[in-house]
């Protein structure tokens, strides 16, 4: 698929319920500007995220996928984002290693207070995406369509 | 000028609540026309050229106490050299211009002086 | 040692320390053991086999040997007795309905490659002691057993049975023959060239779930791939990535669970490297949160289900050296 | 397959503007299983909800979806909306299309088209919804105060009149805190003692109030409602119910040289000690790094002195396990160390203290018996200089960066002491500026100026040299525009306060949330000032924020009306949407268990048809509903995908992915 100038990926991010969609909401609340591609989805913390929710989004055609969860020592339930922290690790680590890039996935940390973080690290994280077109996946060679 | 003086000194003078500490820690206070705190005001409200006029900048020992003991990190000191530096880099203010030289010759004058005295008074 | 092993599982239904015996047998070929449950010597006597084959990891039937009632006695390897305990802490067997006999291993071998080193139409293998007497249709060969090996066997992480009742031969140590070292290949490559590695190797699966099958971490009671309720049960493929999806979500399942006991390649019918996707995840563990042998320890903490407030960021893995 | 309806709210113009509403309603009305759709100007209005439960009626809805502002401002609403129509509340979903979209993008087009995507996907995940019904849990009628100062008494003896038990622990051997230190109270000059030791008093003597001095907080499990905490109780080697407090023992005990903490290390004590003469619980302590018998084994004094027989060398720390319904942080603060500050001298010389140990130089039970003496010589101090904002509102590599609030009141309070008492003082403040914002503050402040000629002057203190008995001040007078050189007798300084050390450990403990500062998080800080983040889980006096006695107690009294307010019911409502465990699919492997952060999940065998007619005991994970949070940890623990989160299954969270990939 050629990349072409009016390549709008498809972004997921994944926002804990108590720090980081908040944050989200906080941004909106100041009027802080960021891509319409991100469309967020609850969750209530971010060690809600099963990495299979992250292969879905890919399999089904999402260019990016983005986990914000509260600061490590932040979080509602204390420990979730320390496993969260842990399974995206290892999953992203998969992921470069099947040569998938790096950049397709990330991680970020947003409080309830850090509004202008959240539309920041959206910005950054859709024009990264952005330039590196759209997800070519791990498809399977006996689909190849060319 | 403000843009360039918190250029060259890497100081916020925003920071600065005015709490006069650097100016009670200064040990030139008393030869000094203006005093640090001022200092940090006047590149605040862009007083630059009075400051450069000012023979209080030459007179900081640059000892660092204001530096040292600012409760916010504003850094007076900072201030004063990056003034003192754009006297220095100011055109046109030479004490030697190429122009006086053929008056000041001497045959008795070594060349090594002219060079010399040239470099220093040029800035 | 095939008799000495017999001779113990005779010894054990004969005076009640066991009431089956789990091992293995003869399938459609000599060199295709299967694990097999006997209940007499006389089935003993008759089907047991030991051989340079018995590559199969009897641990994962003990789940459901260990509840049928009466006590069963197993052979387990250095390998299989990893699983084995990785297996008790999770609470899947029942320990005190099972009797383990630790049977000391040389290698098992690998008939593809046995066949490579011009051995067509083998008949029987006969071992003696670092050589392997092949009897072919063409006349005997004589090989090296560590030219036949298993890949997992060249590179044997620990000849240590680290749960037994009684064992057959020697106790082992623990080992290092680098069996990172493909991995790091892997990880030295280019993300194109990686791309491409995987692509090639995932795109000739077929999908007949015979790693899942066999693998010992791989034991839940339903299989998410398996469940209509999980949102990944499909009949068929739905697009190019579903299989490349499996093989990634059975990888980070059995992470941290996985003992690297490598049957997910020997049974591979297209010969597809999935051992590389699990030690993948067992080296980053090792780099991440410090060396960590699943099954080796029956009360250490699982990675997956611990974690330190000084834990690398994700982005250390986008972050760190090699190519990107 | 459900029958939904969807709501799209204009917020007048704040989503009007920007999404075409109108269009939302219509493409998102043709989605499969929407049976209704609609749009309004204000959907949480009473006629936007009136809207909503006549088309419940109408179209005979099983879900809603609402198309508004973030549901963290009105999914409740919402809920209760549909609840009154007869649906159940958890069959509601929101999409965010104001704080997530109308909000922060400009172009109508795409704007219009993120709102349709977000709700596609509130409309998949909907249709997974299934009706959820609140639990109860009981709450335990006792409440729990951690710290035992003027903030932690006060909500004591608050609850404690409402009719509920409460547990005081102060980990000192008295109650009281730092307010049994300071001398007098701004702005009315009364006695600290004569105001604060009726107060521990009662608290000792109120049969609803149990005090555990000389305690810790070692654990805390459990959630709002249903506490259980462990307290160490420290071994005193003194028996608490033999000691009189008769104070013999601590008169002959032979170790005399103690620094003597009550008064900052300005006099000494003896190694069995009690720290002052109104102390609660009176009795003696031994302190077990100074004491030669726990030490040698070897003295053996006091034991022989006491009548009553109460000294125990073989004491251990001893634990007691209680359950609590709420519990109230009140661990307050202390002045920073001012190793940081060495320009003012304070290690040099004697002469330079703080303002706390000012108090203890100038209360009548202090080292000097209330006289203002220097410690250094013991002469009248003749010039005072007082400096304050040291280490307050400073880079955070040097000091606090906030204002520790109370510094201005209580400098103007010693300056207005010191030239009452000693008229032939001179004394000097050095302010950046004069805070005064409370009921006659500033009125206290002009009287220290006016009526006692206290010299306030705009500036700094840049260096304070000891020399010859002296103390050389070196000063900056910004609105006379000279730098001052003052021969001061005493400097004291206006030490930044911070939160005590044991408050970060008892937050982890807590699961409470803290600033960069070590203050306890409010719930939000201006409409729950006195409430944790984290429920159950209360804040009084400094711990929050720095505070002056008067914000303190009202704090106080409000943390205790939430804590009443709590413990006033029988239960509390959980939330449903917990964690729940296929039986069918569970492996017993304990993944779930160890990672769950309340304890909630725990194990059972149970039976279960096998082939042909078998029964195999299995063991299966089970939830305890009212302990789990609900957080979902577990849910991807669980290899086999056994666990789930109800309200955020894991089919509604890829139903919501596929929506949005689709």
């Amino acid at each position: 698929m050629p990349v072409t100038e009016t390549f709008q990926p498809t972004i997921v991010a994944f926002c804990c319920n108590w720090c980081s969609y908040a944050g989200a909401d906080l941004s909106g609340t100041n009027r802080l500007q960021y891509p319409a591609n991100v469309k967020i989805i609850r969750i209530p913390c971010s060690c809600r995220l099963n990495p299979l929710f992250i292969l879905r989004a890919f399999q089904r055609g999402a260019d990016g996928v983005i986990l914000c969860g509260c600061h490590p020592g932040d979080c509602h339930y204390t420990t979730g984002n320390y496993y969260a922290r842990r399974r995206m690790t290892l999953l992203f680590s998969m992921l470069d290693y099947l040569g998938i890039e790096r950049e397709r996935t990330r991680v970020e940390w947003v409080s309830a207070a850090e509004g202008a973080k959240f539309a920041a690290t959206m910005q950054e994280f859709t024009a990264a995406v952005t330039k590196l077109g759209p997800n070519r996946r791990l498809e399977d060679l006996r689909c190849r369509k060319d | 000028m403000m843009e360039t003086i918190r250029r060259i000194s890497g100081v916020n003078p925003r920071k600065c609540m005015k709490c006069g500490k650097c100016t009670a820690s200064c040990p030139a206070y008393d030869e000094m026309d203006y005093h640090p705190h001022q200092f940090v005001d006047m590149v605040e409200s862009d007083r630059i050229g009075e400051l450069m006029q000012s023979r209080g900048i030459y007179l900081c020992l640059s000892c660092f106490a204001c530096v040292e003991r600012c409760p916010r990190s504003v850094e007076p000191a900072k201030l004063i050299e990056a003034v003192r530096l754009a006297v220095i880099r100011q055109q046109g203010m030479d004490h030697l211009t190429p122009d006086q030289i053929p008056e000041k010759l001497d045959p008795a004058l070594p060349q090594q002086a002219i060079t010399s005295a040239f470099r220093k008074y040029r800035k | 040692m095939q008799e000495r092993l017999k001779q113990k599982a005779v010894e054990l239904l004969e005076n009640g320390g066991a009431d089956r015996i789990l091992g293995w047998k003869t399938g459609e070929f000599f060199y295709d053991l299967t694990p097999a449950v006997f209940t007499s010597s006389a089935e003993i006597e008759r089907e047991f086999v030991f051989s340079a084959f018995s590559g199969a990891n009897l641990s994962k039937y003990l789940i459901a040997e260990s509840r049928k009632g009466g006590k069963v006695a197993a052979f387990l390897k250095p390998c299989d007795s990893y699983s084995f305990q990785q297996l008790l802490k999770e609470h899947r067997i029942l320990r005190e309905n099972v009797y383990i006999v630790g049977v000391q291993c040389a290698g098992m071998c690998d008939m593809e490659k046995l066949r490579a080193r011009d051995c067509d139409g083998v008949t029987a293998v006969r071992e003696n002691g670092e050589k392997l007497v092949a009897e072919t249709l063409y006349g005997e060969r004589i090989v090296d057993r560590k030219d036949v090996l298993l890949e997992r066997c060249t590179v044997c992480k620990s000849k240590k049975i680290v749960a037994f009742d009684e064992l057959i031969g020697e106790q082992g140590e623990e080992q290092d023959l680098g069996r990172f070292a493909e991995v790091e290949r892997l990880e030295a490559m280019t993300p194109e060239e990686r791309y491409a590695f995987w692509r090639g190797e995932l795109s000739r699966c077929i999908r007949c779930n015979a790693c899942r099958n066999v693998c010992p971490a791989c034991s839940c009671e339903t299989c998410i791939f398996d469940n209509a309720n999980s949102g990944f049960r499909n009949k068929a493929a739905a697009d190019a990535f579903e299989e490349n999806l499996f093989h990634i979500i059975r990888a980070f399942h059995v992470a941290g669970r996985c003992t690297d006991c490598g049957e997910c390649s020997r049974v591979c019918p297209q010969h597809i490297p999935l051992h590389l996707l699990n030690r993948k995840f067992i080296k980053d563990i090792n780099t991440f949160y410090g060396p960590y042998q699943a099954g080796a320890e029956l009360d250490s903490p699982s990675p997956l289900t611990d974690y330190t407030t000084a834990d690398c960021e994700p982005s250390a893995v986008l972050t760190r050296g090699g190519n990107s | 397959m459900q029958r939904v309806g969807v709501f799209v709210c204009w917020c007048g113009s704040n989503i009007a503007a920007t999404v075409d509403v109108e269009r939302v309603a219509d493409v998102l009305g043709r989605e499969p299983g929407v049976v209704f759709a609609t749009h309004y100007q204000y959907m949480c209005s009473q006629a936007g909800q009136e809207l909503i439960q006549n088309a419940i009626h109408e179209y005979d809805l099983t879900g809603v979806v609402i198309c508004s502002c973030s549901p963290r401002m009105h999914e409740v609403t919402f809920r209760k909306t549909c609840e009154r129509a007869g649906l159940n509340p958890y069959m509601v979903e929101i999409a965010n299309i104001r704080e997530q979209c109308s909000w922060i993008h400009k172009d109508r087009e795409s704007a219009t088209e993120k709102a349709v995507i977000l709700g596609r996907a509130a409309i998949a995940k909907v249709h997974l919804n299934a009706p959820l019904t609140s639990g109860s849990s009981p709450v335990k009628k006792r409440a729990l105060v951690i710290g035992g100062g003027i903030a932690g008494i006060q909500t004591a003896l608050d609850i404690a009149e409402a009719g509920f038990e409460v547990d005081i622990v102060e980990k000192k051997p008295t109650i009281g805190g730092k307010m049994t230190q300071i001398d007098k109270t701004f702005p009315t000059l009364d006695c600290a003692a004569c105001i604060l030791t009726p107060k521990m008093v009662d608290a000792a003597q109120n049969e609803k109030i149990h005090i555990y001095a000389y305690s810790e907080v070692t654990s805390v499990k459990g959630f709002v409602g249903n506490f259980r905490v462990t307290i160490r109780r420290k071994a005193r080697y003194v028996d608490e119910t033999k000691c009189t407090g008769c104070g013999l023992c601590t008169e002959k005990c032979p170790q005399k040289k103690i620094p003597n903490e009550f008064n900052l290390g300005l006099d000494n004590r003896r190694a069995i000690y009690i720290p002052f003469a109104q102390a609660v619980p009176k009795v003696a302590t031994i302190d077990p790094a100074a004491c030669t018998m726990l030490k040698t084994g070897k003295c053996g004094v006091c034991s022989k002195v006491c009548t009553a027989g109460a000294i125990d060398y073989r004491q251990k720390d001893t634990y007691v396990e209680a359950e609590y319904g709420a519990i109230v942080a009140a661990t307050g603060f202390n002045p920073i160390k001012l190793d940081k500050f060495d320009e003012f001298a304070y290690s040099q010389s004697p002469d330079v203290v703080t303002s706390l140990e000012l108090e203890r130089l100038m209360n009548a039970a202090g080292p000097t018996g209330g006289t203002l003496l220097r410690p250094s010589d013991g002469t009248h101090p003749k010039t005072i200089v007082f400096v304050q904002c040291v280490g307050s509102r400073c880079d955070d590599a040097k000091g606090k960066p906030y204002c520790s609030k109370i510094c201005c009141m209580y400098t103007a309070k010693h300056a207005m002491l010191c030239r009452e008492k000693y008229p032939d003082t001179d004394v000097y403040v050095f302010y950046i500026d004069v805070r005064t914002p409370g009921k006659n503050f500033d009125e206290f402040y002009r009287r220290a100026v006016e009526e006692y000629g206290v010299h306030y002057i705009k500036g700094m203190v840049g260096k304070v040299v000891p020399e010859n008995g002296k103390l050389k001040v070196q000063a900056s007078d910004l609105l006379g525009g000279r730098q001052l050189h003052i021969d001061a007798d005493l400097v004291v300084l206006a030490a930044a306060i911070e939160p005590d050390e044991s408050a970060r450990p008892l937050a982890t403990m807590l699961t409470a949330s803290m600033d960069t500062n070590d203050f306890f998080t409010e719930a939000h800080a201006k409409l729950r000032p006195v409430e944790s983040p984290t429920a159950g889980v209360f804040l009084s006096g400094a711990c929050q924020g720095p505070k002056d006695i008067p914000e303190t107690v009202a704090q106080a009294s409000a943390a205790a009306a939430k804590v009443i307010g709590l413990l006033s019911k029988d239960s509390l409502v959980c939330n449903p949407c917990t964690a729940k465990p296929n039986e069918l699919m569970c492996n017993g492997c304990s993944s779930c268990e160890k990672v769950c952060p309340y304890g909630a999940i725990t194990y059972l065998d149970k039976e279960f048809r096998g082939p042909n007619r078998t029964v195999l005991l299995r063991r299966v994970a089970q939830v305890n509903p009212a302990v789990c949070q609900g957080c979902g940890a577990c849910t991807v623990a669980c290899p086999s995908g056994a666990m789930d989160l109800q309200g955020f299954s894991n089919q509604q969270i890829l139903a919501e992915v596929d929506a949005i990939c689709r």
